[in-house]
């Protein structure tokens, strides 16, 4: 019996819990503005993720799968992405698609049942929100490969979950990533829990990136609170993926802080003391800290940052508010270029029914 | 297989169509220990719509499984215990992710026996909530029975009241053959209904008669009974007398109770949420057509959802079959 | 977008079926650099059918491309082709085998346009052999074109002679929506046909009237095209005028034609491979009940498979329609 | 950043393509007997082998998948399992039905377009043939997981091909494996092929043993023509998976040494060069020199054995032929185990039509 090949999974962490380096930061610590925007990210999705939810809660909006827990990732994605890389999302990623140019209305307006929604006027090559789980993957793929038969010096952001890591798409579509040198880079979300499902029921396997191994990707670890491991593995992976060097599987790990959407209740399978030592590892308010410790960043700096982003968060939910649904022939309006023949009278039949506005 | 943890006493109580659920499948886990469930989120969570609650503690997870996020590999494992003899029910969250079950149930499921000539068999329930009109997200929707039901091989069982789910369910796990088994989310919860819990099942293959009339029958099934047998007061107001009809399993066909009441009515008007082009209407449609040719008196209508995707939850009430709609089409076969 | 590696010019040639795919997909690919091949032993063995023979060498690895093994992997990579400005023809190697691409199918393809409000969409086209009658293993005689009719927002196209198959081909490759293109592969050889590769597509979502007649209409697509037309001319033997419609695009279906038909002879005889119970047949049926009620003078019948799986190869022929079928059938309506 | 997890590939192999060991033999080595059965698997394998595809070449049989360059793989899961383990076999898997019992008749039915072929009188818990690629691997969890419901110390042994682990339910199948601790032993035949798809376009992966790691289940590779490895790391891997000790991954390497099935013609892709090298690792003849030179065969037994083998699959053939086709009614007879009220009129209109035997 000899060994025939060895292979590792690495991790990377440079701030602890209270935000405070651990060691030498990446030079991503250097560029100021850049952190500067990135907490700023993050605390604006903060504040329209608590608004999305009370706009649940009073009925004016539909389900809503909290981002609580996921901004630094998020954040992390729409900074290292440039405007003409992909982004293939799942529906926890609120925090990349503002960085990305999707209005707090739009995304209101998904949520809210609004198909408009998904019509994004500023990223019109990002793929929209996939709901059923891991399918974007092969997606992403499919667009990498697109940038391949191209020649062109762009990549893809692919986002899962630990739950969609389970699903046949995602080892399908690193299997791809692997054999066709594609420039993609899967970001794998993970927040140990799928709904109710432990990140312990999903694999028998102790980590996550070590499914890269199977694609022959390289994959890796970071502290998915800790914003220069997250920026610093980003701003590389995606590098090598525009250079033609191939993909690469990140696993981010997190906690997801909130229930799984506004339609679940968390306390009826996980301790409050799990959810308890999760928040003691928050990566906004760690970023705060290492930036008021680095000098950056001040109290009064805080408050103003706070009140724009509840006066940007209030324009949006506006807007939101003030949107009337389409009218119902709608439903037949983008189905196809053209209508056929056959759905016409489907068509005249709505018209007729809803003329002056739906029921 | 009389399971040792058995302690189901039968009880008579009110109960809602998903309580029904889980009332049917909390019985035959206590009474067959062969029976096991599986599924995303149906253990510890007791099932994102509780139709699985409490079963877990009763019977361990051992025989209540969380699985790993995969619905191809759900229904493919579902498989392989069934050919070993026990009977699993398996959960998909939504029908909107059933889709990548599908290779397994139709090249397997529904072919294990035929293919090895009743050496290996599969008795299992494919359970899904289904339909839309409860403001849910995308996929969250979805009425594709007719693909189901034109699997052969499988049987696609569908209650529509409290009392018929907990007799369905029953008969639908005994069953020695994959059932399908859709539950119209919609009327989750929308009544209530004195169910005793006994442990008797209802048959399936059958068409249930829901109210007689002479003058037209409407034939439905799922969440949509619920439109049709309001339409039926209001023609009834209206001085017509409208049978009712609950396909109740809609694949195999129970025509023969259809052309029955078409015989006898002479009209029929189908209603179903699904998108109209090849769905299961057409097929009730053009058997009623061939079957009772001379005794129709006007053609077959279909009342059913437009031929596009289930609009999000802001238009969704535009896009189902409404009362009125019903009423319409049969006032509509009635005037010709 | 005009390829610099065109090198086609107009030529007439006597194909077969499968020859003219052939043809198709090197036109277009020669006359338009985004069009793009992958599936399962499409580049180097030119596809187990030799439908895309030549390709690769023709047009390079970049653009003929072989996938690992994963049907569910080539229907979403083509998606994200196709959402960027590609347009993607993927094989599924059979039919049989393309379930596993069903999610991505049904909750992808056909409603990206619908959930983008137009922002993205995919132009791209399925293509997958089908039927049965080829002396093939289990799965590979599938004909399950009715599972993609019912799905809103793809188009079902079926040719069923060289001629049709390279024109229907390139409107598909060209079409902005997403098409599943089903190849009746018993006929892939059946016959030649001289095609003039010129690339002029023809019209998608129309029947196409292949015979005139007068005493009853038959309706076909497919492979089941061949027995229709020779069940004609037994008829036309014993003096019964019948008309032979291909029904080209299953979905979105061309009922005006069928229609006006049906208006004509008062008879329709609807042939199909598929089993019947909820076949596109019970399509067909139910919106020619409906839509010609008045001039029908018999029911609509149906000549199909029967409700079971495709039997293996010793028994293919019991369970595939036959001449003498379709003649009874068509014997039997005019009785009436 | 610093390394969480480190993994091995290990490979085995203990004769030399000559059939010579290389070192120690395992202590399988020591069981003549059941070694000398093994040589005659593989030699009757073959034997049946040739005859099948002289019927399909001859109109008597329909397309048929030549199992040559896999008789030693086959044979050896024959030999390790129990019977009462279970067989989730794919479609080339003649060496090893043979020994669970199944008759080279039902082998014969099946490739030859009759259901009876799968109607396995002596092993009635083993899976039919899978035709769609790796399905049956999701299978394979089921009855393992029934085991281990049941406590039963039983394992399943499941068959797939390189190209079938680059479909979503091989990779979904080991991770259940992994996260359940099933007794399942996946065995990866890599054949180097899949149809004309070389075993480089399938996956960048280095091996695809490598696999079994992205499910925390070991993975080991053995050379697939080396009766010894392939036997030791079976008995193994099924005395652990037996045990309770969890599931694992072997990838069996060899060579698909025919065309991928009588409807193809591997020399439109594949060089005949690479087909002569692969002959000189051809397991038989290995294990036939190795049996030479310790003394436990000669010139004679291997004659006898030749003309045993070519008796047996003759009877078979004869059987075969001498079967007559089912009545067509059989084939709605069973699909459900009652056949349902609305197909009674179509099994009587088959029955009328067909009255008096096939057409
Ligand atoms: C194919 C599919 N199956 C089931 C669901 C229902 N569902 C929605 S989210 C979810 C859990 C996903 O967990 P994970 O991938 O870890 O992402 P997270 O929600 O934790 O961010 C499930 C089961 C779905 N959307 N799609
Ligand atoms: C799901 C599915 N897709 C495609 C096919 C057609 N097909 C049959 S065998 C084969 C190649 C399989 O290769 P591999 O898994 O390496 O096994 P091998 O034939 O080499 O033993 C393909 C593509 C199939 N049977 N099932
Ligand atoms: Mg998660
Ligand atoms: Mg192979």
């Amino acid at each position: 019996m000899k060994t025939i090949h060895e292979f590792r999974v690495d991790s990377t962490c440079y701030l602890d819990d209270q935000g405070a380096p651990l060691g030498d930061l990446p030079p991503q610590a250097e560029n100021t503005e850049r952190v500067l925007a990135a907490y700023r990210n993050m605390v604006l999705t903060r504040t329209f993720d608590s608004k999305a939810i009370a706009l649940q809660r009073t009925g004016k909006c539909g389900t809503y799968p909290s981002v609580l827990g996921h901004e630094v990732i998020g954040t992390a994605i729409g900074q290292s992405m440039a405007a003409n890389d992909v982004f293939a999302p799942y529906y926890r990623d609120q925090a990349a698609h503002i960085l990305r140019g999707v209005s707090l209305t739009e995304l209101l307006l998904y949520w809210g049942g609004d198909e408009r929604g998904s019509a994004w006027k500023n990223c019109p090559e990002d793929l929209p929100i996939s709901v059923p789980i891991a399918t974007q993957c092969c997606h992403a793929v499919g667009v990498g490969a697109a940038m391949r038969i191209r020649d062109e010096a762009r990549a893809v952001v692919c986002c899962v979950g630990d739950g969609g890591t389970s699903k046949g798409d995602f080892s399908e579509s690193i299997n791809l990533a692997g054999a066709w040198h594609l420039p993609v880079v899967f970001m794998v979300i993970n927040n140990q829990w799928a709904i109710s499902t432990p990140r312990s029921i999903q694999t028998g396997a102790e980590t996550i990136a070590q499914k890269a191994i199977g694609a022959g990707l390289p994959g890796h670890i970071v502290d998915g609170n800790d914003y220069f491991a997250v920026i610093e593995a980003l701003d590389s992976a995606l590098e090598r993926a525009r250079a033609g060097k191939g993909g690469a599987v990140i696993e981010a790990i997190t906690y997801r802080l909130g229930d799984h959407t506004t339609a679940d209740d968390a306390t009826r399978y996980r301790s409050s003391e799990d959810l308890k030592q999760a928040w003691e590892k928050d990566g906004i308010k760690r970023l705060q800290n290492y930036l008021h410790e680095a000098g950056f960043w001040t109290p009064e700096k805080e408050q103003k940052l706070q009140s724009d982003c509840k006066a940007t968060v209030d324009h949006a939910v506006q807007a939101y508010l003030a949107t009337e649904a389409e009218p119902p022939t709608a439903m037949l309006d983008y189905l196809f270029e053209t209508l056929p023949e056959s759905l016409k009278s489907q068509r005249e039949r709505i018209a007729d029914k809803y003329r002056g506005g739906a029921a | 297989m009389n399971s040792s943890t058995a302690r189901t006493e039968s009880e008579t109580r009110d109960v809602t169509l998903v309580e029904a659920v889980n009332m049917a499948l909390q019985w035959e886990m206590a009474h067959d220990d062969s029976v096991v469930v599986l599924g995303e989120d149906i253990a510890t969570n007791g099932g994102v719509f509780r139709a699985t609650a409490g079963l877990k503690e009763q019977f361990g997870f051992k025989r209540v499984m969380d699985t790993p996020l995969a619905e191809n590999l759900i229904a493919g494992t579902a498989i392989g215990m069934a050919t070993q003899g026990l009977k699993p029910v398996a959960e998909f969250q939504f029908m909107g992710f059933i889709y990548s079950g599908m290779e397994q149930i139709i090249s397997h499921a529904s072919r294990m026996r035929n293919r090895t000539r009743g050496r290996l068999h599969c008795p299992l329930v494919y359970r899904a909530p289904f339909g839309g009109g409860i403001h849910a997200p995308e996929h969250h929707s979805e009425s594709t029975e007719a693909l189901f039901a034109h699997i052969p091989g499988l049987r696609v069982v569908i209650p529509s009241s409290p009392q018929r789910a907990y007799g369905q369910l029953l008969a639908a796990i005994r069953n020695p053959d994959p059932v399908i088994f859709l539950e119209p989310k919609r009327i989750y919860r929308a009544v209530t209904q004195s169910v005793e819990n006994n442990g008797e099942a209802i048959p399936l293959d059958t068409c249930f008669t829901l109210r007689e009339g002479s003058d037209v029958t409407l034939i439905s099934w799922g969440a949509s009974m619920l439109e049709t047998l309001q339409a039926a007061d209001v023609l009834s107001e209206q001085s017509v007398s409208a049978e009712v009809i609950d396909v109740g399993t809609i694949s195999p066909l129970d025509r023969e109770t259809l052309l029955c009441s078409v015989s006898k009515t002479g009209r029929a008007v189908i209603v179903h949420e699904a998108c109209r082009n090849g769905g299961v209407g057409a097929e009730v449609a053009a058997s009623i057509a061939e079957g009772a040719y001379l005794e129709l008196k006007a053609p077959v209508a279909r009342v059913t959802g437009y031929d596009t995707v289930m609009p999000y939850y802001r238009n969704e009430q535009a896009y189902l079959p409404q009362v009125d709609d019903i009423v319409e089409a049969a006032r509509r076969v009635i005037a010709l």
